[in-house]
């Protein structure tokens, strides 16, 4: 039976468009879009046999400016800064609509507000808005980034950091903060997008590279299609969109997929008129308050470094 | 008839003269020994006649051809065995003739049957005695065709005992097979035993210094090494080199 | 070899005490496995989930062999050349030594980029991890070849063909295989870091995988792995020697 | 001494037009500095963010220096148990082996786990990486004192101590002394893996903010930084080896 | 008086007896020299006297003590000079005495002088030939303060000529000095020309099958070797020796 379904594969290979797609990280529900497009054949009804991989350490916007890959998955302030540099990727969707990321620590911790920054220690990934953001909302109540001590902390996962010499990290609910819920460890949260309106950025998008969609703006288009679906579908069926992403990745935690799936379904969209719109003044504001922090080395045209073109209508 | 002709032979290293204006002749079936101060140039000698090394002037005739610079003209036995570790006893004495051309496999295994190697014809030389070795290393030398056999102080590095047993071997072996050799030793008593002329070169830049001519009657034997006569040429030429070295 | 058996049972035992404290120590101090699990769970994890872990092992031994081949086949095309040809001996060979100082894990980011998720980057630096030790080796074993020998061959009328094939070579061999030994186990750790820096399976991936699933019981599964993979490859060459090197274990008696 | 420099001449060259052909084939091909910068751009950078830049290069300079003096000492006592007690030795001694095979680049963040985001996992890191390369040639050294100068002093009377001091180390410094220009090496190398993987400072630290501010730039910085204080290391042991190991370049004249 | 005594000394290795009943006796300021056929269990037995070694049964007695497994009650001069390479020609010299208590450098360098090793009191050994190591290490041993020295093979490994230098050196040292010597070696002539008495050993087991009293008067000097008398102390020994092989 598994060799009848291989000499499928084999066919539909050879008739379809062959794209790859570099994750962020590993497999989470800011995927489940993708692995339901999959699952489902939509990439398949649009000709498109897609493969979807984990990018290691080199990074999603290098491989898709590069050309080593088709599409990947990114955040806004990794895009902006990558188009400084010269890197050519746009965004081309937004998976979810608002910056569902904060600063998160243990309760014990007392970490109530960004004034109570100050003593702490930072665990961060190395990231150049690091910094930036976290003075942005340490400003805002008077207090000074150079108070609090930064430490890259690598490979290490959040709960394990915050039992050692970390404080506090920069996590997104969706995944961690649940993770937490079913740990039973309580949490205090800081979201970005409850101190700056600027920093309620798009994160994570879909990116493309800027030849693609000139010159094939036929598959950027049909993907887009197929993803937009799969988006679609977790948000109306969050528990069988749950699911398939993990039966597509056994090796996740089953219950915490659900329940992330079950918070985030609702988030894709949100407020917007259809998924993955992105709205120039998302861009606009926070490529300002970069430049103005002083992340970026140059202004950038924002208004080139997203596009909603390919969204399905 | 001459099967090996220095004529006038010099070699330089660098500034310091090793050879100088040497002459020398080995005649067809001759046993001849140098006898010569260490870092005299006897090694450096037979590179010369090995081809390895260039005269800067002068001229090695082999058989009345000239072979300066010419390798693979002549057999060698060096003082360390040489024996490849990773090939066999029979594998070993053939390799002579296996870098020269064809292989005769059946005499080879008939000569190290007489050198009474037969139970080691495909052992490993590290499962040899030194001696053993050495009956190996010069068989090898012996099968190869060339007409002339060069041994370099073949027996330096073995102990009195075995050393003693390796001359009447050789000397046994040799006297059934009557090839040319040219012999260096620092031994002479060694020298006297084996040899049909004992050639003494000065320390260097090496000339010939002096050229006897043995006349022991063959086959010889051991006795010999305790005959007065053997003494008596003993002390001659062992004055000769005393006055040679100062 | 019975000889060699019994003297194994030592680090045997030492062996399975350190396991033997490991579990008891966990367990009575109630280590969470997140932090630590206990030998005894990390074997039924290993056993438990050996369906979909087989594909990543077999997928790493598949890369580490191939990688492993071609770094050795380079490097010993290497060090042939930087023997027999002494100019690019003097002007290469300090530059050969200067890009074992090239960092493996910040260089194949890069490489990934360059050149996609293909073979080419994770060859590339298992290639770079591997030839090194090779050449190194199997330079010194032709260096080292016993200078008697060599003066022998050469007044034996040998020509520098015959020279590196009769003599050179098969006296480098015992030297070229503790050069390969070491590059057979770096070949296995090459494996995992270029796939830990990109790819689709392997012992790396399944790695990644374990460790953002708070999955440390599998992530020793895969140290196990990989030390049992290093050992087996190191096994393997060594058994190769054995049967290509017999005149000096037998000179050895 | 001279002769050295002379002798140093080609590889430099070589070296030289590397550059020089990497930096034609990058401006010809209009090949984005994100993908691969030309090496003047890499040195302007580099002078450029001196200033930054030298804080990340003291603290792996300091942590490596540290780490490579705990591990040898470390090593270099193991080699001494190891060799005085031949049980220690039987039983440990294949375990030490197989500690070689475990994956340092999975460890490292099991140990910033269990210790935290201090000194001591990366000391542990680095002397992981560091001792055994001198345990190794240590107990070489120790093991092949000639046979000979053992029996002619056990003849004339040396005690265990005076065999073992007198005899047993001396002898082994040029085999330690191999072993200690390795593990000089690797300790730059383990210091930027552990800072890669948790650190406030250091090239670990300076290479993730570049890489992920797309600076290929300052990879290449990094990249070059960590090649030239590997050298450096490896130099200043050379230097310690000719001002200790006297004798031996001595006889070499 | 006697300086040594060996006492119906047996040893066995695994199952092969090397020594058996060995009795054996070397007197005061005597030179005993031990010619035995190779691994008759010479160099064993100098390892049973040197204390590294344990006998099965019997006894050796150093100056009326029994020394059975005592190490550094003997000075010893092995084949090899085994000077540590680390160590300069004074230090290396000095190294014996450091084993067993206080140094005494002022001797050690008017030693080193009379040795003619002047110029390279402060040199490493490499910078030294072969005779010269052997000079040295021979001096390490004279300047050790035990009444005995065991000396084993101490010239086999140098070439002809050296050897021949060393044996005199060795003797016009010794005869100042006329320390108590035993003296191991393959060489008939060396035994003849340096010993008061030569001791020949069996093949394994070893056993003391021969004692002569040598009885050239001193101080000898090279010419010895080509009297008439040499030859015939020579002759009578040789066949001896050839007895005991059979
Ligand atoms: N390749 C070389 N370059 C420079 N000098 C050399 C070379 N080969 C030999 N010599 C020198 O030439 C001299 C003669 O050396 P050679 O080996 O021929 O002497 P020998 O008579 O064979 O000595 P021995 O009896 O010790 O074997 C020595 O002083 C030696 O140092
Ligand atoms: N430690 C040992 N274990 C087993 N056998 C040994 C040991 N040491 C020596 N033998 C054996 O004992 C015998 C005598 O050895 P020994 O070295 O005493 O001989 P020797 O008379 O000194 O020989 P040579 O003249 O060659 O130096 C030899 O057969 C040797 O193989
Ligand atoms: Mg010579
Ligand atoms: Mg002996």
């Amino acid at each position: 039976q598994e060799s009848a379904e291989n000499g499928k594969d084999k066919q539909t290979e050879s008739k379809n468009e062959k794209v790859t797609v570099v994750l962020d990280w590993t497999p989470n529900t800011n995927h489940t879009g993708l692995y339901v497009a999959e699952e489902k054949g939509y990439f398949k009804e649009e000709g498109l046999d897609v493969e979807i991989i984990l990018p290691g350490e080199a990074g999603a916007e290098q491989l898709v400016a590069s050309g080593k890959a088709d599409f990947g998955v990114s955040h806004q302030e990794t895009v902006t800064e990558a188009r400084v540099q010269g890197l050519p990727v746009v965004s081309i969707a937004a998976i979810i609509q608002h910056n569902t990321s904060g600063f998160a620590s243990p309760v014990e911790k007392n970490i109530k507000s960004p004034k109570d920054f100050v003593g702490k220690t930072y665990g961060g990934w190395g990231g150049p808005a690091e910094k930036p953001v976290i003075s942005t909302l340490m400003n805002a109540e008077k207090t000074n980034v150079d108070d609090v001590s930064f430490v890259n902390m690598g490979e290490t996962d959040f709960f394990t950091a915050v039992k050692r010499d970390i404080d506090f990290a920069w996590i997104f609910y969706a995944w961690t903060g649940i993770e937490a819920e079913l740990r039973g460890e309580k949490l205090n949260m800081i979201y970005l997008t409850d101190y700056s309106k600027n920093l309620d950025y798009y994160t994570p998008i879909l990116v493309a590279n800027e030849g693609k969609i000139k010159d094939n703006a036929d598959q950027v288009k049909k993907f887009m299609n197929a993803v937009s679906k799969g988006y679609n579908f977790a948000i109306e069926n969050p528990a069988e969109a749950a699911d398939i992403l993990i039966k597509e990745n056994p090796d996740l935690d089953a219950e915490l997929v659900k329940k992330s799936q079950e918070w985030l379904s609702p988030r894709y969209k949100d407020d917007a008129s259809r998924w993955g719109e992105q709205k120039q003044e998302v861009w606009e504001n926070y490529t300002k308050w970069m430049f103005e922090n002083k992340v970026l080395e140059k202004e950038l045209d924002a208004k080139s470094a997203f596009t909603n073109e390919f969204l399905p209508k | 008839m001459a099967v090996l002709t220095i004529e006038d032979v010099s070699k330089k290293f660098a500034e310091t003269e090793i050879i100088k204006h040497l002459n020398l002749q080995v005649n067809e079936g001759e046993f001849v020994s140098i006898l010569g101060p260490s870092g005299s140039g006897k090694s450096t000698l037979f590179s010369l006649i090995g081809g390895i090394l260039t005269p800067d002037s002068g001229a090695i005739m082999l058989q009345g051809e000239k072979i300066n610079s010419k390798t693979g003209s002549i057999s060698y036995m060096p003082q360390s065995p040489s024996l490849l570790p990773w090939r066999t006893v029979l594998q070993n004495v053939l390799l002579s003739q296996e870098l020269r051309g064809p292989k005769d496999e059946k005499k080879a295994e008939e000569m190290i049957e007489k050198a009474g190697l037969g139970a080691y014809i495909h052992a490993y030389p590290d499962e040899l005695s030194g001696g053993m070795k050495q009956r190996v290393s010069f068989i090898r030398a012996l099968l190869s065709p060339q007409p002339l056999i060069l041994l370099d102080e073949p027996f330096s590095a073995l102990d009195e005992l075995t050393r003693l047993d390796m001359q009447k071997w050789l000397l046994s072996i040799w006297e059934e097979n009557r090839r040319t050799v040219l012999f260096i030793t620092h031994n002479l008593e060694e020298a006297l035993f084996l040899s049909d002329r004992i050639i003494i070169l000065s320390s260097k830049p090496a000339e010939v210094v002096a050229d006897y001519k043995i006349p022991f009657k063959r086959p010889r034997a051991e006795e010999l090494f305790l005959e007065n006569e053997f003494l008596e040429w003993k002390r001659e030429i062992y004055h000769k080199i005393k006055e040679v070295m100062e | 070899m019975s000889g060699r058996l019994l003297k194994g049972w030592r680090p045997l035992v030492v062996l399975i005490l350190f396991f033997f404290i490991w579990e008891i120590v966990v367990k009575k101090a109630g280590i969470p496995a997140w932090l630590l699990p206990a030998p005894s769970q990390i074997i039924q994890e290993g056993i438990a989930s050996w369906a979909s872990f087989s594909a990543h092992l077999f997928s790493t031994i598949k890369l580490g062999t191939s990688g492993f081949l071609i770094g050795i086949t380079i490097g010993l095309l290497t060090a042939a050349i930087l023997y027999l040809i002494p100019v690019v001996r003097e002007s290469v060979y300090p530059l050969l030594i200067l890009s074992q100082n090239v960092p493996v894990i910040v260089l194949a980011p890069l490489l990934v980029i360059w050149f996609g998720f293909g073979m080419l980057p994770k060859i590339i630096v298992i290639t770079l991890v591997c030839f090194f030790p090779v050449t190194v080796a199997a330079l010194d074993g032709f260096k080292q070849t016993a200078p008697d020998l060599k003066h022998y061959m050469r007044m034996a009328g040998a020509t520098r063909g015959q020279l590196f094939w009769k003599l050179e070579l098969p006296h480098a061999l015992p030297s070229i295989f503790s050069g390969l030994k070491i590059s057979a186990t770096y070949s296995i750790m090459g494996a995992v870091i270029s796939e830990w820096l990109g790819a689709k399976a392997g012992l790396g991936v399944y790695m990644t995988l374990a460790s953002s699933a708070f999955r440390t019981d599998r992530v020793f599964v895969a140290i196990f792995a990989i030390m049992f993979l290093s050992l087996l490859f190191f096994g393997i060459i060594i058994l190769i020697e054995k049967l290509l090197v017999r005149w000096q274990s037998k000179g050895a008696k």
